[in-house]
């Protein structure tokens, strides 16, 4: 319980350390962006819509180890899905990320996420770039954030 | 919590004393209330395991306290019945609150020729930030009267002559600190609301004491003070609805209010938190959270039942059995603020002689000025009780009012 | 108060604690420091014994609040050498004293064409506020630079440049809350009385940590927070010279702050009454005074010696023993606040990385975002001294450091 | 000690029942005023002053006994005196408040004030009204009041 490998599973420590997608997507025809105001993290995902279908998504940002694997986990897991089928894995994965229960194993390297429900400050680093991406699919211009904006 | 009203005094450690050589009867709940064993608890365990600042932490204290606070939130949102904790923010009391909403609702919503609506009874608090608005504005004050004579109720007769169109917010109180009265707050929303004026409902006296269901009395903002209602000073609750909340510029501006700042602008967290600027008062509002479990373990109906019986009883007794005293409020379905004037004695004697007997009562304006010139008294001393308050500390204020009387009379 | 140095961690209840099985090392005392019990008690015993409501009370419980609280200013004009008492005005904190200054004084003063002069170094609290003014007068920002590199000193080759008669009021930070940089704050208050701007110290990491002569130093306006010098949360203190606060209208409304009120206008109190509308946070008011005993019984000299030698040599140990580490701030003269880099490991993940270590640390933009990017920093991890920290907590502090940077590189 | 009796005299009681020179005084050519915000008592001097003479004094205005008696007191100690004379008697009355020292017997009735100093609360009360005084001696526009005004 509350182990730090919980947290920093080895899929985790890979992807931050080679975060895939990490890139400007040149054919990209929707951008989401998200920030997290209390700590700074930011990000930007960059998506290519073929019709209903999610032909490529990238990503770029800063943040923690957390925010970076997740988002490229993201792009690893949405690419080639179509936007009813982002939309259900993405509310999985926020389901997943909050409450900790692996559904099934359905989820493979996802379920690496799953520690960090453990640690509430942490939760935010890992929905950010979700919440980015859908608004990007969905093509909402207000940048995601993980405490709403408003100015 | 296991609040019961059986040994409740037990629960207020402050109780326990003697002053002037007589147990305390404290009768001046109304400028603030004496705070249970619970609360002082919660704020010694705070500063003994998890003081932390909150929101930007992530290590363990930093993580308790952020939880702490927030939970705190969400407390606030079920007492008042708000309709999420974001519509809850924290504040450092009522007067604090009603200048938030003054503030940043006023400024950037009120113009020349626009009308406050206030009532003849107002708190100073529920006054001056009108008044400021207004010379800040152009727009202009307008009030509610009382009926003549000391019943001091509201006139309702000519609501409708002064909620005009051009009223954009209406603020009153939920419960005079001086008069006792109880004004109808949910009618006076619904008739707000037909000429779309706002309203701001002045809750320091009602909160902690009655039943207080936001969405049922159907206003936009109410304020309260925490030390009036067993909590800690210093703090507060402003509720306004999220839509309003979401819309209004910041009041104050610094850390935490913000999403990002730049060299020459900054943009502005959600509510509440835009409202929230700088390290907030962590301690208190827990400390508050847990005046909240206090007073619901109790049960606000039977506080507000116990208050009512308390003074209409000590008003039923003072009137017959001080001869000449003039009673102020409502003899009936008020609050537990009693104010009176004895004659011949001024409320400042009055008051001293009362704590000579070991009784703690207020006299003065009451925060009322314009209030007690027009009830032609340049003061009244008063006694306001609470969930402590005994028929027996009734009698001893019976007793020393005789005693004072006749000190006078002499 | 006998407050002594040795067996000082004991003063401290909480430290007391394992976090994750160690012992706590408490390192984010630039957010907030811990209380000793002396404060925590003097919360106890005023809510146990002498609660009540301020000023316009006459009953003995009111007496004895009154004279705490009105005890509580003088001894913070002493803590800070002020001129006299009424030079005291009791705020919620830092934010809030900067944010009566830029409402109170600032709405009255600035125009279009004036300046308003920072640093680039400014807390969000010290930046928002000025911001909002500018854009209610019109009156525009100017910021004095900070040398290229990463020591964050100011470059005040550049200050005759920017310091122009232009310049109405001049806001600057005692000490960097990001940085460890202590300001010459003397110098900048002569510099800016020289061409007729007003001085506006932000000693939210100064008060408490260094001695502080607000006359020696010569400052209009100084802002603390009594929960970063062991005092309380909810509580700050604003001073500012007698003829400033005379002159100027108030911030908030509401009671206590009025000398007369009638339906329609009011005649306001003379400061610091006119700054303190509404019941005031007077239990941790108190708690302030006894947390200024406690620090002036181990000496605020000692304090900065001690805060300085613990930062000196926790910054040259983490250059030495932790490769690749950046750090922030100057090597020497400077405050007990730390930041710095790790290559290869996010500030976030270092924090909860040290979290399982036992130790407390802050890691994020410490707010101040333009700083950051100025620095080319999304993020830095703070670890911050004060009095009740020691050498062995930063041989625990390096050897964590060291195994978080293992762990990243792997 | 702080026995009520203390501060409630019998010269107090009297003087609050029966206040002297409570009344317009028609050939003032001097007016005060004084009020104590915090609990609202108000007084009004009124001062014939002829020469460096107080050939007259009166007051009006609504406060508690101990406000009362004082000003009632003020009127029987300044009237007849030179402006030095009256300056010399409210110095000391003012230090008699607050210190409860009598300096020795050349206060007669005055002396009934010595007992306020025990009741911090009530200070303000007593002194109130030789405040405004010594502002109509002075031809002090302002009102004295307790907490000194400002607007
Ligand atoms: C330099 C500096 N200024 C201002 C503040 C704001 O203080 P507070 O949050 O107590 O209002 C802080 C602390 O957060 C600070 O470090
Ligand atoms: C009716 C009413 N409104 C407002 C206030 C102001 O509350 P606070 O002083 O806690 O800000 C009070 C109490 O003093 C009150 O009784």
């Amino acid at each position: 319980m509350h182990d730090l490998t919980d947290l920093y599973q080895t899929v985790i420590l890979d992807h931050n350390r080679r975060p895939r997608n990490y890139r400007v997507l040149p054919t990209a025809n929707r951008v989401g962006s998200g920030n997290n105001p209390l700590c700074g993290d930011e990000v930007t995902i960059y998506v290519e819509l073929d019709g209903d279908r999610i032909k490529d998504v990238t990503f770029q940002g800063s943040g923690c180890a957390i925010s970076q694997a997740s988002a490229s986990l993201m792009t690893l897991n949405l690419k080639g899905r179509t936007i009813p089928e982002a939309e259900a894995i993405a509310g999985d994965v926020l389901k997943l990320i909050t409450s900790g229960d692996v559904k099934d194993d359905e989820f493979s390297d996802l379920s690496a996420l799953a520690g960090v429900h453990q640690f509430p400050a942490r939760i935010k680093c890992a929905t950010l770039s979700w919440h980015a991406a859908l608004n990007a699919v969905h093509g909402e211009p207000a940048p995601a954030t993980t405490e709403k904006t408003s100015d | 919590m296991n609040a019961s009203w059986k040994n409740l005094r037990a629960d207020f450690p402050i109780l326990d004393q003697r002053i002037n050589g007589q147990p305390l009867v404290y009768l001046d709940n109304a400028a603030t209330t004496q705070k249970p064993r619970c609360v002082i608890d919660a704020l010694v365990r705070y500063y003994e395991r998890d003081n932390a600042n909150v929101h930007r932490g992530i290590h363990t204290l930093s993580i308790r306290a952020t939880a702490a606070y927030e939970a705190a939130r969400e407390r606030s949102a079920k007492f008042l019945n708000a309709g999420s904790p974001a519509e809850i923010v924290f504040t450092a009391g009522t007067t604090d609150s009603i200048n938030l909403v003054a503030h940043a609702w006023g400024d950037e919503n009120l113009k020349k020729g626009d009308v406050i609506l206030l009532t003849e009874m107002e708190h100073h608090s529920n006054m001056v930030p009108w008044q400021l608005l207004a010379r800040r504005t152009g727009a202009k004050l307008r009030y509610l009267p009382i009926v003549p004579g000391d019943t001091g109720l509201l006139d309702l007769d000519q609501l409708s002559s002064v909620l005009t169109p051009e009223v954009k917010i209406f603020a009153f109180t939920h419960v005079s600190n001086t008069l006792g009265v109880i004004n109808p707050a949910a009618d006076l929303c619904a008739a707000a609301k037909k000429v779309g004026a706002l309203t701001v409902i002045d809750a320091a006296q009602s909160a902690g004491h009655l039943p207080l269901d936001t969405r049922a009395i159907g206003c936009d903002f109410l304020a309260v003070s925490g030390h009036k209602m067993c909590g800690p000073t210093g703090v507060g609750v402003l509720y306004g609805r999220a839509p309003l909340l979401d819309n209004m510029p910041p009041y104050r501006g610094g850390g935490s209010m913000i999403s990002s700042v730049e060299y020459f602008e900054s943009k502005w967290a959600p509510a509440p938190a835009k409202f929230e600027a700088g390290t907030p008062n962590i301690a208190d509002v827990i400390g508050l959270a847990t005046a909240m479990d206090y007073l619901d373990g109790l049960g606000r109906e039977a506080i507000a039942r116990h208050d009512e019986k308390l003074a209409a009883h000590a008003y039923a007794r003072m009137a017959t059995e001080v001869p000449g005293i003039r009673m102020l409020g409502p003899a009936q379905h008020r609050s537990g603020v009693i104010s009176f004037a004895l004659p011949g004695a001024h409320a400042h004697d009055v008051v001293t002689l009362a704590d000579r007997d070991g009784i703690a009562l207020r006299g003065g304006h009451h925060c009322n000025q314009p209030l007690m010139r027009k009830l032609g008294l340049p003061s009244t001393a008063r006694a306001s009780f609470y969930l402590y308050n005994t028929e027996a500390e009734i009698e001893r204020l019976i007793a020393s009012l005789q005693k004072i009387q006749k000190f006078f009379a002499e």
